[in-house]
């Protein structure tokens, strides 16, 4: 296990987190895609944080924040999703740029 | 660094499963599987994490992720068309864009991490991390700790004025018409541009 | 320490378990008997779990029309799964844990949270209206429960200066939890009911809803889920005992004979409340455990934070 | 094969699980059927090897019944308690290995069971035909019968469409038509229940399975079959009492059932059976007991408000605070001291201590009435209502009440309200066949 | 670390032993089931239309709440350890750090968002 074997692991299950969030159409698959994103960034952060920092403890911060991050950003998705669901009736973002046109 | 068999054989299987779900969250058709798919591979992170020593972020982020990954499954199936995916489907867009884009994405950040050279300074394996983090949330991190106290609260609150039908101000749909919307898709199974 | 030698580990965690699931059906039917009835067998209350198990092997598995199979196969054996690592945090005697770490209460919620899990998945594997209304129970449930369950281990973690259980049962040396923290216990029994959606809250499984998530569930499958659901509960009077009633620590008999008759104190408590109490209305649940369960878990949180300094 | 040997010989010595289904005039030997020693009766068929039907399988009856057989896991077998007069569907040639005793035996029931387990009797096969709810193997662009995101029916069935709801939000409502043999509602009662999430949106009450026979229900076979003999014959009030006090613990036992009480519903039930005026402290007791616990009122307090301007009889009436009782018109009760029962609030914890209250009254009465001997003629009041020749019997039109009352209410109160209501769906069908113009 | 692989040890070996349960019973009895025998129970009638749904969860407004709530746990476990240690600003300033969090509970109840039928 080393550094940058770890920092691969990261950057496989980011690139996973952008492709599910740009090819995905409904707002709950693309959250989850940025979740991947968030989960591949504190994969990283911790490996530095063990491996590359001495262990300071702000790289554990940092993880709690990113923690903190994938919180808000699911409350407050999926209460967006209920008001749009609400007005609209929908729940793809194509529906919607179709709406808006 | 830290070498031991059992410790890499460990990493290698949690890396793979990790990654393997991650996959599997854009590939399986039932809502609820791609929820569990992606916990799952929270799961792998955090077993990585404990492997790594951070003891305490690993479990947390299991203990967290259950709970956010259920609720993620019921919105899921609350809002998605055939839940369970009982027709197989292919909901995406821009494919080839986005694989492109993640491929890219993976590629960049993984040169960088086998190309630049970060200095090895692993952390002392003696310490407890969890009271070092508690330390640093009491100590100098004080303001970042209150703030998340503050954006939690406004999470919250702003979450439910969003989400509730009749908050205080009144009905939450009056004076926005809602546009029809056709019951079914006119595309195909499948639509995959 | 040959407990966390990867075989002594499953020998003592899967003992305690299925000895403990035992001990759940003996007491369940004597309990129920006695409240019918009145008076108890003892020799029937002791056979008639293993009849029944015997009963149900040999009865064939359903399956409803388009399952997803593969989870509904899945959950049970999640479920158990988890209550085994809630039960490998607690030392059941001077020394002897599978995995005391320093993170213990940490583990021991990732693995309750992941019942959540478990339970959703049986309900919405069946494909079935009855299971899936128990499993969504299920959620609104957890969601209110799993906070002061948390809170209340958390209060008992604030004497011993460590999340490990080890550590908080050394710090009832003197005092025991039980009477430090006298919110703590209760708080904790009702949460502990809501993880193994047992007695008053057992609205996932519930006969309102002719058996809830367990409605298409027949044969081994049943065995296997009321068997992993009985873990669960084992897994909450074990955490139960080591955290708010002194742990191994007594004085003549020896530390594991403590944790038993400790543990047993606390299951027999469980079974005797689902006789005992009418099942709860959730919606009312839930109101009350946002309301007044988790700020008194709070309270608990400070009271005991402010005796501890 | 040793193990299944094995585990036959400690499965037969287990207490049968039996999923019980109620036909016509079945409901009097109901009560009876969790009281049998080495049986368990169990919420769905799922958990169950022994199907006991209990009374006359009418036309209505007979479709669910082929299909609660099917739902049971192998191995399975039948029981019937036909009762007299074998007047229905003789079940034997619908399901072929059907065994037939005498209501309330329980020994031919555990008899059946231990062979069954043991090998010697083999299991029921299928009684419906092997046919796929609609066809779908190779239909379609998957061959799972489903076409486009939603459409089709896959896997033999179609998807949920969507509907509005009050709270907003335009998601999938399930159609279910719960019943007739549903053990949280009342043996024969059908609903079609629209379900948006857990709460119920449109709800219909289904056709009687007990109307529509030639012959109609026996009233002999009713629960409340002493009450409607009484109101045509003299009968001692003791008597009469006796059976309201007995028919009020009996539907308190199903009611705690329902919440979560199984052994204290058993305890109920076995005080219910062996009933005697002696036996007015015991009642008082529990009444009180049940009163005071907490966690009943507590899941029973607000749920199925009635008012009495939806119900203006029997004891739903007075657990609304109305002082209605044909008995204070009735010169049987003259100067025993008799004064209704009242609660208020109207919801389902009222209609409990209400029905509690009034057991307890009835052995009272019983004890004070000694000898004395009603006459026919005045209505009389039955446990449900009053009961007079010629007119609607009272299960009629609470059964009429379930639409405006379940709409809107989270699944697990709709099942508390029916409950609470004390219904009879035969007594419903006997009421209507009563009232109508002959 | 050898007791995360020990207790890692324990969490297959009881799943494996759950699931293996299943399997007893499929071993003695593996005939098929006729598409009347599989029909969801719903007290004699069929299902019109498969139950996975669009199911209306009446709680979101809770689980949302839940979702924010939940991360208290994050901070209130690294604090408990070295609570003691800290003193009396620890004990401060969890305490502000709570009643934020609480004033959200507060909104959500005066909201009605924890109920829902």
């Amino acid at each position: 296990m080393t550094l940058q074997a770890l920092l691969v692991v990261g950057a496989a299950l980011f690139g996973i987190g952008v492709y599910g969030a740009l090819s995905q159409q409904t707002f709950v698959m693309i959250m989850m895609g940025l979740e991947l994103m968030l989960n591949g960034a504190m994969l990283a952060a911790v490996a530095f944080w063990a491996m590359s920092s001495g262990g300071a403890p702000k790289g554990q911060l940092l993880t709690v924040i990113i923690m903190t991050v994938m919180a808000v950003e699911a409350a407050i998705g999926f209460a967006l999703i209920i008001g749009i669901y609400r007005i609209r009736k929908a729940d793809m973002t194509e529906k919607l740029k179709r709406l808006r046109a | 660094m830290i070498r031991s068999g059992t410790v890499d054989i460990a990493f290698w299987m949690f890396s793979a499963g990790s990654v393997v779900a991650a996959w599997l969250v854009f590939r399986t058709d039932s809502m609820v599987r791609a929820a569990y798919w992606l916990l799952a591979s929270f799961a792998g992170v955090g077993a990585l994490m404990v492997l790594l020593n951070a003891r305490f972020l690993g479990l947390v982020l299991v203990l967290m992720m259950a709970g956010e990954m259920t609720i993620m499954a019921v919105f899921m199936v609350m809002f998605m068309m055939n839940p369970a995916g009982l027709n197989p489907m292919t909901m995406v867009h821009q494919h080839r864009t986005a694989k492109i884009a993640g491929v890219f994405a993976f590629a960049g950040l993984a040169l960088v991490g086998l190309v630049a050279d970060f200095p090895d300074r692993p952390a002392d394996a003696r310490r407890d991390p969890t009271s070092d983090l508690g330390r640093e949330l009491l100590g100098d991190s004080m303001l970042v700790f209150e703030t998340a106290g503050v954006t939690l609260l406004a999470t919250m609150i702003g979450a439910i004025a969003i989400a509730s039908k009749r908050g205080r101000y009144g009905d939450a749909e009056q004076g926005s018409a809602p546009p029809a919307l056709e019951e079914k898709p006119p595309e195909p199974a499948g639509m995959e541009h | 320490m040959r407990w966390s030698s990867p075989l002594g580990a499953v020998v003592l965690v899967a003992g305690v378990l299925s000895a403990g699931a035992y001990v759940v059906a003996v007491l369940d039917v004597a309990l129920g008997r006695l409240t019918a009835a009145g008076h108890l067998r003892l020799r029937h209350a002791l056979r008639q779990p293993l009849d029944e198990t015997a009963l149900l092997l040999l009865t064939r598995p359903s399956r409803t029309e388009r399952p997803d199979a593969q989870a509904w196969a899945l959950a049970p054996a999640l479920l158990g799964a988890m209550a085994a690592a809630a039960v490998a945090t607690v030392p059941l005697g001077r020394g002897i844990a599978v995995a005391d770490v320093a993170d213990g209460i940490v583990l021991f919620g990732a693995a309750m949270a992941m019942v959540m899990v478990a339970v959703y998945l049986h309900g919405w594997s069946a494909n079935s209206p009855m299971p899936l209304l128990g499993g969504y129970r299920f959620i609104a449930l957890a969601l209110s429960y799993e906070m002061p369950l948390a809170l209340v281990l958390i209060a008992a973690a604030l004497p011993a200066e460590s999340l490990s259980v080890g550590a908080i049962v050394a710090s009832q040396h003197d005092l025991w939890n039980v009477v430090r923290q006298p919110l703590g216990l209760p708080l904790y029994l009702i949460a502990g009911a809501g993880l193994a959606f047992w007695g008053p809250l057992d609205t996932a499984d519930g006969p309102d809803l002719a058996g809830g998530t367990t409605a298409e569930v027949s044969g081994p499958s049943r065995v296997a889920w009321e068997l992993a659901r009985r873990f669960v509960l084992v897994a909450v009077a074990v955490m139960g005992a080591a955290v708010f009633l002194g742990g191994w620590q007594g004085p003549m008999l020896p530390g594991p004979a403590w944790m038993a008759l400790k543990t047993l104190v606390l299951l027999a408590g469980l079974v005797w409340m689902a006789h005992r109490v009418a099942r709860v209305r959730l919606e009312r649940f839930v109101v009350v455990a946002w309301t007044v369960l988790i700020p008194l878990a709070l309270v608990d949180v400070f009271v005991s934070g402010a005796i501890a300094l | 094969m040793g193990l299944r040997r094995a585990l036959a010989r400690l499965a037969a010595a287990a207490e049968a699980p039996v999923f019980p289904v109620i036909g016509a005039g079945g409901r009097s030997v109901a009560g009876e059927i969790a009281l049998l020693g080495g049986v368990r009766v169990v919420d769905s068929p799922r958990a169950a090897n022994v199907l006991l039907v209990v009374g006359g399988i009418t036309p209505g009856l007979l479709a669910p019944l082929l299909q609660v057989h099917d739902q049971l896991p192998t191995p399975r077998a039948t029981v019937w308690w036909p009762g007299e007069p074998v007047e229905h569907q003789d079940l034997r040639t619908v399901l072929g290995e059907v065994v037939v005793a005498r209501p309330g035996d329980g020994d031919t029931l555990r008899g059946v069971f231990a062979e069954l387990v043991g090998g010697g009797r083999l299991s029921d096969p299928p009684a419906l035909p092997d046919d796929e709810p609609a066809e779908w193997r190779g239909v379609g662009p998957y061959g799972q019968g489903g076409t486009g995101m939603t459409g089709g029916v896959p896997y033999g069935r179609p998807l949920a469409k969507r509907s509005p709801d009050p709270d907003g939000l335009e998601l999938d409502q399930l159609p279910l038509r719960i019943g007739p043999m549903f053990p949280p509602l009342p043996p024969g009662l059908i609903l079609d229940i629209a379900l948006q999430g857990d709460v119920i949106r449109e709800v219909a009450v289904g056709d009687n399975p007990f109307l529509g026979h030639p012959d109609g229900p026996a009233p002999a076979g009713l629960d409340t079959a002493l009450f409607l003999e009484a109101a045509r014959r003299p009968q001692p009030v003791a008597t009469i009492e006796l059976a309201r006090a007995r028919h009020h613990l009996r539907w308190a036992a199903g009611t705690l059932r329902l919440h979560g009480l199984a052994s204290e519903s058993l305890r109920v039930l076995r005080l219910a059976r062996a009933l005697r005026p002696e036996h007015a402290l015991e009642v008082e007791t529990l009444a009180r007991r049940l009163r005071g616990r907490r966690s009943l009122s507590w899941a029973t307090r607000g749920v199925g408000v009635v008012t009495p301007a939806q119900v203006g009889f029997g004891p739903v009436a007075r657990a609304a605070g109305v002082a209605v009782d044909a008995r204070l018109d009735d010169p049987a009760y003259d100067g025993i001291g008799f004064s209704p029962v009242v609660n208020d609030g109207g919801d389902a914890r009222a209609r409990l201590r209400q029905r509690l209250a009034e057991a307890a009254q009835a052995l009272d009465l019983a004890n004070r009435a000694g000898a004395r001997v009603r006459q026919p003629g005045p209505a009389l009041e039955g446990p449900r209502g009053p009961l007079s020749a010629g007119e609607a019997l009272p299960s009629a039109a609470l059964v009429d009440l379930l639409p405006r009352l379940l709409v809107g209410q989270e699944w697990g109160d709709a099942m508390t309200t029916v409950a609470s209501l004390d219904l009879d769906l035969e007594e419903a069908a006997a009421g209507a066949r009563a009232g109508a113009p002959a | 670390m050898a007791a995360f692989g020990a207790a890692l040890t324990v969490v297959v070996a009881v799943g494996l032993g759950v699931l293996f349960t299943r399997w007893i019973g499929l071993a003695l009895d593996s005939a098929t089931l006729t598409p009347p025998e599989r029909v969801p129970f719903l007290g004699g009638g069929q299902p019109e239309v498969h139950a996975w749904s669009r199911f209306h969860v009446r709680y979101y407004a809770m689980a949302l709440l839940f979702l924010a709530f939940d991360m208290e746990m994050v901070f209130m476990y690294p604090w408990a350890v070295v609570f003691v240690e800290e003193g009396a600003v620890a004990l401060a300033e969890m305490l502000m750090f709570i009643v934020i969090l609480l004033l959200g509970i507060l909104y959500a109840w005066r909201e009605g968002a924890l109920e829902w039928a």
